[in-house]
């Protein structure tokens, strides 16, 4: 099992939502985050001065997924994730972490059966 | 002499929608700040509602409209002795007027915590709008409206010296010892919530027309005259503040959108009850521009003026106060109508001021710097003046 | 007689801001709440706006003003018969009166809300509001507005025991039913934010210069009167409140500082066209005071008197109508003046309206227990009413 | 003729209510959108208090209120040309007159703004609103108040037609260039505050009294009607809106209850001052209910009014208009004292500016999209118009 | 070590809180977030008209622990989370990763004592 | 590759940033979050009364590293985090998970180089 960790624009999660939908992968966790990387930060004007502002609003999504799940989740946030064919620079990046176990609360359900 | 109930009804109402400025100071002020600070931010205004309405109760009315001499009024009128129900000024009740002037003493120090958000201590605070009550504002008051020198001489309407410039150099002059926030110029120190500005300043422009329109102190052509400048010019500063920046930096904010409407109530203040509502137009239009020059001036110089009062009201009222003497035509004449002599006078009593208000502020502020400490620890600057100060957090769950 | 076009126009903006006051408390209260509960509680003050306004045109005007007996008004006015465009009460048209006393009918009900929040079903609020407005507001406000038998007896220039003690003592009564909060006492219940409990208590003050200032009925002397001591003693209680506050836990909140506010609007209510400025400035630091205490004392006895009702407003109202009868001097004289039979007035206004609040707000609340039940169930509580009662969240991407 | 100095105060006070509406729309509105466009759609409301003050003196008013013939007036009052401080309009100065009057016309096109929030391109929306004013609120309010051909036929106290019909129906219109918004129908676009929007309609419903009982010009009787009309519809239509939503849906919501507090106050602004208390209360009970079967109506129909204007301003305005031609009985008579032809008048003036109004704003809406283009792009509205318009977000820590 | 990440709803913090401390796991990272998956989303209503809502608003815990407290941890959770006896559609779920080590910032300590 | 979270005070955050870019890691993921531990809760006074506040601010960091750079980076975090020279109770924690996997969204590229 793994754990997999995607962060992408805010814009695009309705799409993710969708591909992965396709790919029968529906459940996971939203949060609201924000973050830098390669994407340069941009100018923002504050009565008439400028700042660099390099925190930018992005979404952080955790998927537990079976193995045999783990390529075509990967390829659905991709596909979801892009801003447009060859992709921009701020479109993201996906975690994958090595996830030991999963229990479902509500069944008590362990391991892949419960993710 | 009798009173007359419509202009009592209208300036009862004018001190309501005045003191309803300063909630909505608050909310233009608190929006900006970053969330750490906004309760701090906000407390500045509603703590002057207090402080000061006491204060001027017990004396600053008296300093500001007893008789006194040029500089300032007597103690006649502490804790209100001498008045009574039936006692009136003009045609509305002394109460009445008490608590209208009332309502401008308050604003005016409230106008300063916006340069020094975050990071003045706010016991320190209080006794600084304290003492600058009645060391700066209330002599300044009494010049101009109360029977001081200035008055009859220099135009002011509603306050673009008595308050604006005061408070705008006395911002500038409170940074001497304040310094910059920490990480100014480094990292983007956002405004928390820009919908708390926007509605902050709705808030404001209400309550501004009690604030020019209730200045006539009775509901004539006057009044109306002050409530129509009082429409046309922010709106027109808030066009040209937009088109300024619009052209300028590429996009209209709606933070430099509402900062514009300030600028242009700000510099019609003195002028608002003096001027037709055309050269209203113009006057709004030249206080957009140029106080969004000034603010960007301020970039170039690296203080940090934090949320821009010198920029806007100190600015702005200088310019209105100029431009007064320029388009002054009703009820007095300005440069325009040839009497360049009231321009003359409106230079004079802005400089004046300035060199009043700032030199006062300064030794204010040296007092209190040597004595209580002005300004936080760095630590607490760091964690915000919300929990550090007031041991509160803004918003929970 | 023919209305006096000032005094309808003092009256008329006095009515609006009064209406203003609802969505003050609404925000006063909404931000002392968790998240999952602030529309509840909103809802709470602006179903109130709905529901008596209807009622009392259709029925709670004609009990409350109609001629009727010693205890209560009677049915002539129903559906508002016998009024038409030109029908006048005093200097003002009768529909504008009606409108007037309207707003005060709203918000006592309204402000009992605040110790019940986050735990009363919707409909039995509803129901509640309807009947307490019918049984508790309607007698009351008869007895001293209406002609009844406390009318040129007990002093009450705007509603200290009509609106405040009776809203501050059902608001303890209705606990008996809806105890505690889960978690009280357990867990801090922080206010979600307190940015929106200062701006309602800036509504609240602007409001109340309606409130009381408009409670002269015209554009006078008295109500320049009650405008001012609306001015002063707000400001001293919210002084006082502080201080205490910072003498006793360290730090002077913000949450203080607006509860000490309100403190003082409601104690200089039932005095506000009575007493000298001098005199409010007294009742408002006392007010604070003893607000103060009163709050702290629920923590010792233990019960969730959750957004403080009955230590705000009631025991406001009881201070408030207590020192009426001490400091009354303008139109009315006090123990100060030697008359201390104006303070058993008041003591005996004072007791006839907690007994009859409490026990009528009992009886109320016993019947909708046992019929519609007042309590939410636990998991309701628990998830929190917005979502449960209303359907909706409050905050949402 | 000589100024009433209580007539000017109530006017004076009016229009600084009417003002205030603005902020309250842009509460109302914004908290009904998502975060990502809540400064655009604030935005809306407070540009247009700029863009349409500076062009109603310098213009509108002249198309408005000139002499004109009977479709539009004339260019004698442009730049307020052969006005001055004593110029009168009835007992209030005309100055006054004409920011009132500019209240009403800045307000009007600010109402469309809620059906296209997240989609129009920011320059766009002021060249739109602009033009608008002049082509189709100048005109129609020439129709029914400045002396053109519904003068004296369609009773329109408050702007029913003029206000409400011409925005509503216009908003309609403008969805044949902007469409749905992205993702509309398939997510739930939820409103990202919902205590911002019920914050709205309590700013919007005390504006309102200004509007309405404003518009008797005077501090007389007929005021006094309209405010108490103004107080009870829409107490009624937010009780008939929650009844209905909890029978058909099950929970009585917040924003549907602040919808229909919306729609009575819609509905009673052409009958203000004509109708009886009671025939407001019929009024609101029927206009709550209708303005729910039309936004439920939208569903079926499935076009993307985001924040129903045509389901609340145009339904409710029809029904309004309509009503007071049944329920007129005071001033005028309508349907049920025996005057049927009133009912035809209103019949016939809501057609009219149904079209009129249609006509006209698809005229304007394609010569703007083949000119400068009205909607942003895909890419612009995914992201939000906060960040691609104005380069802002609203909230930030 | 392991990295525990449970998700719960909002209304049961209290109560897990309160069973984790039983355990004398007092210390863990609780994060806003919102998801979906087993649980059907809820129609809501804005102004007469019905809308799927899906994504649900959740609270996300992170806690860190020594192997040995894995299994009371778990428990306690499930204890405190569960809506009912029985449990409920929507009580959430447990996920174990592997943690490889922990650094305690003020003191420096690292590994199991970091904890 | 390693995954390391970072739980830090919020008014840390400009300090850590400053100090990784130093060290050259110039990517992360900033949420807000909330947590309790070894340091205690303080009393918050709520109109005259006293409530224990338990869950204090704070700010989690997710940064994925290369093996090279974990060091570095564990140091600039202990060196933006530390509230004085000698640390205080709730300066925070860091914590290192294995990451197995990394996809850029916008290149497609895969591991140490998507980083
Ligand atoms: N190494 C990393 N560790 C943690 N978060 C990262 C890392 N790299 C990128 N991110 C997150 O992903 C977002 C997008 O990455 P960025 O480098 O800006 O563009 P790109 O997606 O083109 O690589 C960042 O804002 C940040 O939140
Ligand atoms: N595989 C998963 N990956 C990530 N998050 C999940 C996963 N499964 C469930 N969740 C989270 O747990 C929450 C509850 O799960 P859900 O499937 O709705 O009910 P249940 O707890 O009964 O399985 C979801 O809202 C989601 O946030
Ligand atoms: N074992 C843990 N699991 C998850 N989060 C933890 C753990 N220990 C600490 N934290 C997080 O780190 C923050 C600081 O830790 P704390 O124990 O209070 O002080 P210190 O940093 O001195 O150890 C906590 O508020 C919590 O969010």
């Amino acid at each position: 099992m793994k754990y997999v960790i995607a962060i992408i624009r805010p814009e695009r999660l309705d799409a993710v939502k969708r591909e992965l939908q396709k790919v029968e992968v529906n459940r996971l966790t939203v949060t609201s985050v924000s973050g830098y990387g390669a994407q340069k930060g941009h100018l923002e004007v504050y009565r008439a001065l400028e700042y660099e502002v390099n925190l930018l609003e992005k979404i952080k999504l955790d998927i537990a997924v079976n193995d045999e799940f783990l390529e075509p989740t990967i390829e659905a946030i991709q596909r979801g994730a892009k801003t447009n064919e060859k992709g921009e620079i701020g479109d993201g990046k996906i975690f994958v972490l090595p996830l030991e176990d999963v229990i479902r609360i509500s069944t008590g359900e362990i391991g892949s059966e419960a993710i | 002499m009798a009173i007359v109930a419509a202009d009592t009804a209208w300036v009862l109402i004018s001190s309501a929608l005045v003191l309803f400025m300063l909630p909505g100071l608050a909310l233009f002020y608190g929006g900006m700040v970053r969330r750490k600070n906004v309760l701090s931010s906000m407390m500045h205004s509603f703590v002057a509602m207090s402080v000061i309405a006491i204060e001027w109760v017990i004396i600053g009315y008296s300093l500001a409209f007893g008789t006194g001499n040029w500089f300032i009024g007597g103690f006649e009128h502490v804790f209100l002795r001498g008045i009574d129900l039936y006692s009136t000024s003009g045609t509305i009740p002394t109460y009445t007027f008490i608590v209208f002037q009332g309502m401008f003493a308050i604003i005016t120090p409230a106008l300063i915590s916006g340069a020094i958000v975050g990071r003045i201590k706010f016991k320190s605070y209080i006794a600084f709008i304290a003492l600058w009550g009645l060391i700066v504002y209330a002599p300044v008051c009494h010049w101009v409206w109360g029977g001081g020198f200035l008055a009859g001489e220099a135009l002011d309407f509603a306050g673009g010296t008595v308050v604006h410039i005061t408070s705008g150099t006395s911002a500038l002059a409170l940074l001497v010892f304040l310094g910059k926030r920490k990480g100014y110029g480094l990292d983007a120190i956002k405004p928390h919530n820009v919908t708390f500005t926007l509605l902050g300043v709705g808030l404001l422009w209400f309550g501004w027309f009690g604030f020019n329109a209730g200045s006539a102190l009775a509901a004539n052509e006057v009044a109306g005259l002050a409530f129509i400048t009082t429409f046309i010019a922010p709106a027109a500063a808030g066009l040209s503040w937009m088109a300024a920046e619009w052209t300028h930096s590429g996009k209209p904010t709606a933070l430099g959108f509402a900062t514009g409407i300030l600028a242009g109530l700000v510099a019609i203040t003195p002028g608002a009850g003096f001027v037709t509502p055309m050269a209203a137009l113009m006057i709004g239009f030249i206080a957009g521009i140029v106080c969004y020059k000034a603010v960007m001036l301020k970039g170039k110089l690296g203080y940090d003026d934090s949320l821009d009062v010198f920029g806007v009201h100190g600015v702005g009222g200088i310019t209105g106060a100029l431009l007064t003497g320029v388009f002054a035509s009703v009820g007095a004449t300005g440069l325009l109508l040839g009497n360049s002599h009231q321009l003359l006078l409106q230079i004079g009593g802005v400089i004046i001021t300035i060199v009043y208000a700032g030199v006062c502020t300064i030794l204010i502020g040296f007092v209190l710097d040597r004595t209580m400490g002005l300004k936080v620890t760095e630590s607490e600057e760091n964690i915000g003046l919300d929990k550090t100060c007031h041991g509160e957090t803004a918003y929970n769950i």
